[in-house]
């Protein structure tokens, strides 16, 4: 996998502030995008639905990453397939002109999750 | 006394009568027959005293709250009864004896017989007129039981009898009923002794009605003549005894009794002489047209009912003792042709006179003792009969109810009795007379012919002699006709109209007898009504009719049942309309703006849910219906209602949603709504509740007790939340009821369904926690700690096969914080109930709505999921109940308050925790049956349809 | 709170307090400790009536307000005549039915093979529980809560065996009730938003004086006329008693009707004080009552059926006693309801009996039972005599009296009626009679458990036993009817002056 | 005179929907006419007076008669026990076969 | 005075939202639209109960918000299940 | 009608709080107008159960704003902490049901989601076990 963001060194209460600000950005973001969408006449969207592997294997981690990319607006999370390798993730995205761009998103958001999640007691992450 | 005693022997005889049965076989009738005529003579000790004009009596307290008495008496009348009740069944044991043989259930017959000669002598000694009427129906139910003894070929003509004579029986109900409201009691001798009582009520002449049909029932007169024949089926000496002899003679006694009520009025006379004597005519010629012997009987007993019941309608004091000692004659020559007939089919096999035939050759005197009783019928001097018969002539030539009454009614019974000589003539001619066709009979033993010999001499003996019965008979008849100029009946009167017309009687009987061939053929030709055949029918029509009226309501479609009590609903609005005073005002504004936003939600949720097809949309609709309702509730200032109906609201559709969810159907069943009845009757019944809620609620001033509440709701029970304190402290006993409701309710959920374990195991063992779908997702929470967290993106995912779907591992995750919430919710709300919203109810559906949600989230595999409903209910019930009871001891009442330290309600809390268990115990219950999978839930059997290689279950 | 007053408790605390164990207990107890549970809980509440009801023969009325409350603020459970004797029926009927459920319980299409969760005991716990309170209660709303006490249970109960038939007829015998329900409450509502209390004792002749409350409480009689099966609210009765297994339809009969009427009788008497503006309509609505009821019998095809719709017809007598309200007529209602419950409850059992032994309660297909079964065939005629009126069985006596309590009255035309309709009454029984122990032309009854099986014409005595004894109380009754009388007259005068009562329960 | 109406609207939906011959639509309008028949009862208790009966918090005198409010709180658990049975007799009518309500 | 009638436009704004998502019930098209219309009327029903518990000055009414939170989510999900197992 | 009394808060309190009530108004409406106008159920549940999310939040803390009670507070955190716990768990749940039902999404959609070739035609067991 390519293009994946490392994660920021530090604690986990750091790791996971930071995490928090970032996605009450990207929240608040896609939420005013959304809103656009509605309240403004004519439609400018471009859906797709898309499958994206995950890296995600605790049940934690899948269920974690599946509720912030359905909080999200903008990106749903439609369904869970556990096929033959890895979880893979059915998304709806709602501006999605390009769908490896919501791959990417999606997975980015994956990697921070999994920076804050995995990185003082990974194995703890299902207690 | 001594009627009691009589009627006590007789009792008591009947009860002997299987220990006797059973010690001396068919031979207790002996025992019984001296038993019942030593019983006889004993009564006719009191004949003196009686004939003198006194009335023995005697009364014992029954039914005192009704005015009844147990009350007998023993005159003239009762005691001619008595004595023909007692003599001819002294005649019939004896008779029994040798009639009956092995095959017959003698000691069913012995106990009947024996009972039913107690039921006469009780309904001819009654002196209050519940009791006759009990007797009444006991000898009706008697005849019924006797009748059968002939076995299941008789369960036909039983049952008309039975039904026949109970309709009388019912009538006389209410003729009693109303004979005693307006005489003020139901003395006997009271009544008739003060007719004019009874006269002066407006029942008189319904109760008359009624005692005429019951009379004319019982004694077969028309139009129920029918079953008398009928009951033939039964064995001879019950036909003789029941239905020649005394049962018949009921009815007669009855008129009799009420003829001095009656007599005085015209209408009495006008129905009975013209019934009677048709009876009597239409009965002659029946019989006339019989080969049957024992059918010549019987209709011949029909004929002379009528003559009876004409007599007694003539009303006179001499027509009255003409029906006197008719009835005394007819039960003496009746009896004794029954006997003799039963001996003739005994000895011949055969009762038709078109079998028989010159039996006098072989059964001489059979035939002798037949040709006597057969001659007393035909009231050939010098039996009984001819006196009887001159004197009815006399009688009926007395009638003058109506110009030329007495004449017609007198050539009438002329034209009666000339059949009866004609079709007496037949039975002795048909039987004996002619040529022998069965050379190898013999006379029956002595002792079988005894009683019928004994019945004979007394026709003749009695004949000769009448002037013996004359103190009885008069005094019989001063006893209903009080002053009445007493008629002695002597054999030879001299020459007058009664002799004349028996001589017509004689040549024109002889006539019909010479030329019988050409009557038979002419009489046979004729078209008989059949009365028995009419009675089937309207039996069968009514049985239709019932059929028809029932059929509805066998297995009615539910809305045909529900429609009505809605339906009455608009009719009771309408009728209150009309009568209601003016509307008054309200205390205060009823009505706030935000009302109507309610109103618009309301409106839009309940249409929809009404009209959608959509059984979701239907379902969601509803839920919202509710939430506005919520809202509303929320308007009136009532938080916690709100806040329980919104919760209920919830937890029922997701239950539904459950349901659902295991049907094959789905949510594409297409709505099948029958609109347009179903709306104007949903219309009707809506503004009918609407208008009814504007005009009676809201309207007055606040009530006394919601003041009382809130003034005294925190001092006496230190809680705030007003409505929690009425619920567990004020009323707990509503409250606790409630509790008791959910918990039957849960455990019924047990009853009706079955686990799907249940289906696995064959066993109702509910001890393992796991329902059929855990099985696949059984390592649920724990299952996630294995694998998964090198960060290899090749470690093949495996646990998600054994941790379940896939899909709901969100769910999983998310109940791990959300299951605590809701429970510490549910306890917080418990806790502070009585202060703020909340309580034992609001909190148990927030627990229930926690188990319902572990449910969705893990499939039935998390330890609230191994909770059980019976201990939660039962202890919940017991904890409630204990607590409620648990001030006894302080000599408080039932769920009293208590008080521990610093004013802390302990009671009210355990007993709400009582409440909560319960309520959880339903939720759990729902959960455990209704949450579990069917056995072919619809994405499996989905499945297995596209792939044929796996078996459906 | 005096020791009598606090006995009133009793009824409803006993068999709530066996419910409890039995729920609690129902797996680990063995059978017999269970019935002993449920036989000593019913016994113990039949001596508690009768001894309420020798205290209130005389007029007093018992009453504990509980939680100790004031008048008019707590809710009053009251023992009067009335109630004390509708108690002392519920006892004895609980108790025959108990000893019909356990003699005829076991084997192949018994009670306890189809009670696989063994509900029957705790649930009727609950529901006798339920009808006691509804008897003692004196508020409406608390009314409405034991009368919902008794009716889930009887959902319950009525569906046991999980048979489709029975889960039909649950249904719809569920969803009237709750309809009824509804109803019931919606006229409690009017009544409290006109009267401002659903006390009894305050609300004593409100109805007469204030149209408004009339109109109100008549919401409520409506609702408890379904519930007592009057018509034209009948129609879901016949079908919801005659598939319930033997025992429960005994108890329903017993039971759930009456407490309708009884409630009828109550709220009529208290809260319209006797009004006779009202009474025609109920004179209507009794006699439509019995003739439906006794035609629809008489066209019925099998024993249950028969004995369903008859218990249509027999409400409406009871009923005609209300309509007349006079003490006779009252007293003659309440003997009959007595003595009817338990006549009733005899046929049911001969019923059941029959249906589960021999295989099928169709007419068409039974005959000649008598010989093989005669304890059931006399239990059998004994009752259905009494039934019909036939003396000197309690029937008799009940109407006669209910005769004589409408020719008193002047109401001839429904004495008549109501002596017509016990001519139909016979029929049906003789057709019964006929048709099942008599006659032996029919054909071959199916077996009782399949193909295979033994054809059993007997009804084992042990299942007959209960209604010969409960035949010989009839007979009992008639002949010895003046106690049963002069309490029933005591009830009645205590519902034609309601100032006792009204006195004791309501506010100062 | 708005409970009027709300009361008039849930009964007659209630009621239409208890006469089809679905189960489901029968419970639902059992539960619609139990809404209604609340309202009725709240109403009952007088309109003018809505304050929640919350002592303490609120002014005595403008708080709503706490009785009603009680006698529905019961009425409708009663009920919601009730249906779920009546939801449970559906199920095991289903899998009985036949939907005959 | 304005706060009323502010809080009283807030409501009738929420009280149109909740009739345009009885509208998506009825309407559909599909199960799962009733599904989403499910779970926005029930956050409706949260802002009004907010909103009225303001406007009626009783902050006792804001447990209703947390109860009703709950228990929307509980029929969303269970709705959502049934949409899924039936289709 | 009285002004409501709950509010206890100065001018400013009362505008800030105010306008974040507003917010949340129009925040929940918006996810009517939403439901009305977007093409298919994804994008549907896509934008309406966020921005009702959002518009709920922002409604109760406004809520907590105007009304700084500390039982209140407590009330709405709680509210407003399991509101944006539950929000995705429920959006999941209504695109998931649409999705396995095999709702079509709107032409225009981009549909990148077959399973691999390897693995149609016999989907995984777990996938498919209904709860
Ligand atoms: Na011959
Ligand atoms: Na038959």
């Amino acid at each position: 996998m390519t293009g994946r963001t490392r994660a920021p060194g530090g604690g986990r209460p750091a790791a996971a502030a930071h995490f928090l600000v970032w996605f009450t950005g990207e929240f608040f973001r896609a939420n005013a995008v959304v809103l656009r969408e509605v309240l403004t006449p004519g439609h400018t969207i471009d859906p797709a639905i898309v499958r994206v592997r995950l890296r995600s294997r605790s049940m934690v981690e899948i269920a974690s990453i599946m509720s912030l990319i359905s909080l999200t607006p903008g990106t749903l999370a439609l369904n869970l397939t556990t096929g033959s390798r890895s979880p893979e993730l059915i998304v709806h995205g709602m501006h999605a002109t390009d769908p490896e761009q919501l791959r990417a998103s999606v997975q980015e958001m994956e990697d921070r999750l999994l920076a804050f999640l995995r990185r003082p007691a990974p194995e703890e992450d299902d207690a | 006394m001594l009627p009691l005693i009589v009627l006590g022997g007789s009792v008591l005889l009947a009860l002997t009568a299987p220990l006797l049965t059973r010690l001396f076989g068919r031979n207790a009738g002996y025992p019984l027959a001296a038993g019942l005529a030593a019983l006889g003579v004993y009564a006719n000790t009191s004949a003196g005293a009686i004939v003198d004009g006194e009335v023995l009596t005697a009364s014992y307290d029954w039914m005192p709250t009704l005015g009844v008495a147990f009350g007998v008496r023993m005159d003239g009348l009762s005691l001619l009864f008595v004595t023909i009740v007692l003599g001819v069944g002294a005649l019939v044991m004896a008779y029994s004896a040798r009639y009956m043989g092995d095959d017959y259930p003698a000691g069913t017959v012995y106990g009947l017989l024996t009972g039913f000669a107690a039921a006469m002598i009780g309904l001819v000694t009654a002196n209050d007129l519940v009791l006759l009427y009990v007797f009444w129906e006991i000898t009706t139910v008697l005849s019924f039981l006797l009748i059968n003894t002939a076995g299941p070929r008789a369960a036909l003509p039983a049952g008309r009898a039975l039904v026949v004579t109970a309709l009388g029986g019912f009538a006389l109900l209410g003729a009693v009923v109303m004979i005693g409201v307006a005489a003020g009691t139901t003395d006997l001798g009271v009544i008739v002794g003060n007719p004019e009582t009874v006269l002066a009520s407006p029942l008189a002449i319904p109760a008359a009605a009624l005692l005429i049909l019951a009379a004319a029932t019982k004694s077969a007169q028309l139009p129920f003549t029918f079953w008398l024949p009928g009951a033939m089926v039964a064995m001879t000496p019950i036909s003789a005894y029941l239905h020649a002899a005394t049962m018949v003679k009921a009815g007669i006694y009855l008129l009799m009794r009420f003829s001095p009520v009656y007599v005085p009025t015209t209408a009495w006379s006008m129905v009975l002489v013209p019934l009677g004597l048709l009876t009597a005519v239409v009965g002659a010629v029946l019989a006339l047209r019989e080969h049957d012997l024992k059918a010549i009987l019987a209709q011949s007993t029909v004929s002379q009912l009528g003559l009876l019941t004409a007599a007694i309608g003539v009303g006179t004091s001499y027509a009255l003792s003409a029906a006197v000692l008719h009835t005394f004659a007819h039960a003496l020559f009746k009896a004794t042709l029954f006997m003799l007939v039963g001996i003739i089919d005994k000895e011949a096999g055969s009762r038709d006179v078109r079998e028989l035939g010159g039996l006098r050759t072989v059964m001489p005197i059979t035939a002798t003792l037949t040709g006597i009783a057969a001659l007393s019928m035909a009231g050939v001097p010098p039996l009984i009969g001819f006196v009887s018969k001159e004197t009815l002539y006399e009688g009926f030539l007395e009638a003058d109810f109506a110009p030329g009454a007495g004449p017609i009614a007198a050539v009438t019974a002329v034209i009666a009795s000339a059949l009866t000589f004609a079709y007496s003539a037949r039975i002795v001619y048909g039987a004996f007379g002619g040529t022998l066709t069965q050379p190898d009979l013999y006379e029956p033993p002595k002792a079988f012919l005894a009683p019928a010999a004994v019945a004979a001499a007394l026709g003749l003996a009695l004949g000769l002699g009448v002037g013996v019965l004359n103190p009885l008979t008069d005094r019989a008849t001063t006893d209903l006709y009080p002053g009445a100029e007493p008629a002695t009946f002597a054999l030879w009167h001299g020459v007058n109209t009664a002799l004349v017309l028996s001589l017509v009687t004689f040549a024109a009987g002889y006539a019909l007898f010479h030329w019988r061939d050409r009557v038979d053929a002419l009489l046979q030709r004729m078209w008989v009504p059949d009365g028995s055949a009419v009675y089937d029918r309207i039996r069968a029509r009514l049985i239709e009719f019932g059929g028809l009226v029932g059929r509805p309501d066998v297995d009615p479609a539910p809305a045909a049942v529900l429609a009505r009590p809605v339906l009455l609903l608009p009719v009771l609005a309408v009728v209150a309309g009309i009568g209601l005073p003016a509307l008054p005002g309200y205390p205060g504004p009823a009505v706030q703006g935000l009302d109507w936003l309610v109103v618009v939600l309301v409106l839009a949720t309940v249409a929809g849910a009404a009209v959608t097809s959509s059984v979701l949309a239907a379902l969601a609709l509803t839920g919202f219906a509710g939430l506005a309702t919520a809202l509303w509730l929320l308007l009136a200032g009532a938080p916690d209602v709100a806040l329980t109906l919104l919760l209920v609201e919830v937890l029922t559709t997701v239950v539904a949603v459950l349901v659902l969810r295991g049907r094959r159907e789905g949510l594409q069943r297409p709505a099948r709504l029958r609109a347009g009845p179903a709306a104007l009757t949903a219309l009707a019944a809506g503004l009918s509740l609407g208008a009814a809620t504007f005009v009676l609620t809201g309207r007055r001033p606040p009530s006394e007790v919601g003041g009382y509440f809130l003034d005294t709701a925190q001092e006496a029970t230190g809680g705030t939340n007003v409505v929690n304190t009425i619920l567990v402290d004020f009323r707990g006993m509503d409250t606790f009821g409630e509790a008791v409701v959910v918990g039957a309710a849960a455990l019924g959920l047990l009853v009706l369904l079955r686990r799907t374990s249940d289906d696995d195991r064959g066993s109702a063992d509910h001890s393992a926690g796991h329902s059929a779908d855990s099985s696949a997702d059984s390592s649920g929470d724990s299952g996630g700690s294995s694998g998964g967290d090198t960060g290899g993106d090749a470690a093949p995912p495996r646990l998600f096969a054994r941790d379940g779907p896939a899909d709901t591992i969100v769910m999983r995750v998310g109940s791990r914080v959300l299951f605590p919430v809701m429970l510490a919710l549910s306890l917080f709300l418990l806790w502070r109930g009585h202060d703020e919203p909340g309580g034992g109810f609001i909190s148990s559906l927030v627990g229930g709505v926690a188990v319902l949600f572990l449910r969705l989230a893990h499939r039935g595999d998390a330890w609230a999921m191994r909770l059980r409903p019976e201990p939660l209910v039962g202890s919940g019930l017991l904890l409630s109940l204990l607590t409620g009871l648990a001030v006894y001891p302080l000599g408080l009442p039932f769920l009293a308050p208590v008080y521990l330290p610093g004013e802390v309600l302990l009671s009210s809390f355990v007993f709400d925790l009582g409440i909560y268990l319960m309520v959880v115990g339903l939720m759990v219950a729902a959960v455990d049956r209704i949450g579990g999978r069917t056995r072919v839930g619809p994405v499996l059997s989905r499945r297995h349809r596209t792939t044929p290689e796996v078996t459906d279950r | 709170m005096t020791g009598l007053e606090a006995l009133v408790i009793a009824p409803i605390a006993i068999p709530l307090f066996a419910g409890g164990l039995l729920i609690l207990l129902a797996v680990r107890l063995p059978v017999l400790a269970r019935r002993a549970v449920a036989f000593t809980a019913v016994a113990a509440c039949t001596a508690v009536a009768g001894y309420l009801l020798a205290v209130t023969a005389d007029g007093t009325v018992v009453v504990q307000r509980l939680g100790g409350w004031p008048d008019g603020i707590a809710i009053p459970l009251a023992a009067d005549a009335f109630g004390a004797v509708m108690l002392l029926v519920t006892g004895v009927l609980g108790l025959a039915c108990l000893a019909f459920a356990a003699l005829d319980g076991g084997g192949p299409g018994g009670l306890e093979a189809s009670d696989r969760t063994r509900a029957f005991l705790p649930q009727t716990m609950l529901l006798l529980a339920g009808v006691n309170g509804a008897y003692l209660t004196a508020d409406l709303f608390n009314l409405f809560v034991f009368i919902e006490v008794m009716l889930v249970p009887s959902y319950v109960l009525i569906a046991t065996g999980r048979n489709p038939e029975r889960v039909a007829a649950a249904r719809l015998y569920l969803t009237v009730n709750l309809l009824a329900s509804t109803v019931f409450l919606a006229g409690l509502g009017l009544v409290y938003g006109v009267a401002g209390t659903v006390q009894l004792g305050d609300l004593a002749g409100a109805a007469v004086s204030d149209p408004r409350v009339a109109a109100a409480t008549a919401v409520v009689l409506l609702a408890l006329s379904v519930k007592a099966a009057l018509v034209p609210l009948h129609n879901w009765l016949p079908r919801a008693y005659s598939v319930a297994p033997a025992a429960v339809t005994v108890l329903f009969s017993g039971l759930l009707t009456k407490v309708g009427v009884y409630a009828l009788f109550r709220i009529y008497a208290v809260v319209y004080d006797g009004d006779p503006r009202f009474l025609p309509v109920i004179l209507v609505a009794a006699l439509l009552t019995m003739v439906v009821g006794v035609l629809a019998a008489v066209g019925a095809g099998g024993i249950r059926q028969i004995l369903t719709f008859h218990m249509v017809s027999q409400l409406g007598y009871i009923v005609l006693g209300l309509a007349i309200f006079t003490p006779v007529g009252l007293a003659a209602a309440i003997y009959f309801m007595v003595q009817y419950v338990l006549v009733k409850a005899a046929l049911l059992m001969v019923a059941g009996a029959v249906e589960r032994h021999v295989g099928t309660g169709e007419l068409s297909r039974l005959g000649g039972l008598a010989a093989h079964s005669p304890v059931a065939a006399v239990a059998f005629a004994v009752s259905a005599l009494s039934l019909a009126g036939i003396p000197p069985l309690s029937g008799f006596v009940g109407k006669l009296a209910l005769v004589l309590g409408a020719v008193d009255a002047r109401l001839v035309a429904a004495a008549l009626v109501a002596i017509g309709v016990s001519v139909f009454t016979l029929l049906s029984m003789l057709k019964i009679w006929n048709g099942v122990f008599w006659g032996g032309d029919a054909p071959a009854p199916e077996p009782a458990g399949g193909a295979g099986t033994v054809v059993a014409l007997r009804v084992p005595v042990r299942a007959a036993a209960p209604a010969l004894v409960l035949g010989g109380l009839s007979l009992l009754l008639g002949l010895a009817a003046e106690p049963l009388l002069a309490v029933s007259t005591a009830a009645a005068n205590g519902l034609v002056d309601t100032t006792g009562y009204a006195g004791a329960v309501g506010a100062p | 005179m708005t409970a009027a109406i709300i009361v008039t609207v849930l009964v007659a939906g209630g009621v239409f929907l208890i006469l089809q011959r679905e189960l489901l639509r029968v419970v639902l309008g059992f539960i619609l006419l139990g809404h209604g028949v609340n309202v009725l009862i709240i109403s009952a208790g007088g309109m003018y007076h809505r304050q929640p009966p919350l002592l303490g918090q609120q002014d005595r005198a403008a708080m709503a008669d706490p009785l009603p409010q009680a006698f529905v709180l019961t009425a409708i658990v009663i009920a919601f026990a009730i249906t779920v049975y009546l939801l449970a007799l559906l199920k095991a009518g289903d899998s009985a076969g036949g939907d005959r309500p | 005075m304005t706060a009323t009638l502010l809080l009283d436009a807030g409501l009738g704004v929420l009280g149109l939202s909740l009739l345009v998502a009885v509208y998506r019930v009825l309407r559909g098209p599909t199960d799962a639209d009733r599904g989403l219309a499910v779970d926005y009327g029930f956050v409706v029903v949260v802002g009004l109960v907010a909103l009225l518990a303001l406007r009626l000055g009783s902050t006792a009414m804001l447990d209703l918000v947390v109860v009703a939170t709950l228990v929307g989510f509980l029929t969303t999900v269970a709705v959502a299940r049934l949409v899924w197992a039936s289709s | 009608m009285s002004a409501p009394d709950v509010l206890t808060g100065g001018p400013v309190q009362n505008a800030i709080g105010g306008t974040i009530v507003a917010l949340g108004v129009l925040l929940i409406a918006s996810g009517a107008i939403g439901m009305l106008r977007l093409p298919d159920i994804y994008n549907r549940t896509n934008a309406v159960t966020k921005a009702a999310g959002l518009g709920i939040v922002a409604l109760l803390v406004g809520v907590a704003v105007l009304v700084p009670e500390p039982d209140v507070l407590i009330t709405l955190g709680v509210a407003v902490a399991l509101q944006l716990f539950t929000i995705p768990i429920a959006s999941f749940a209504i695109g998931h049901a649409a999705y396995r039902s095999d709702v079509p999404s709107t032409p225009s959609t981009l549909r990148e989601d077959a399973p691999p070739a390897s693995e149609t035609g016999s989907p995984s067991a777990a996938d498919d076990r209904d709860c």
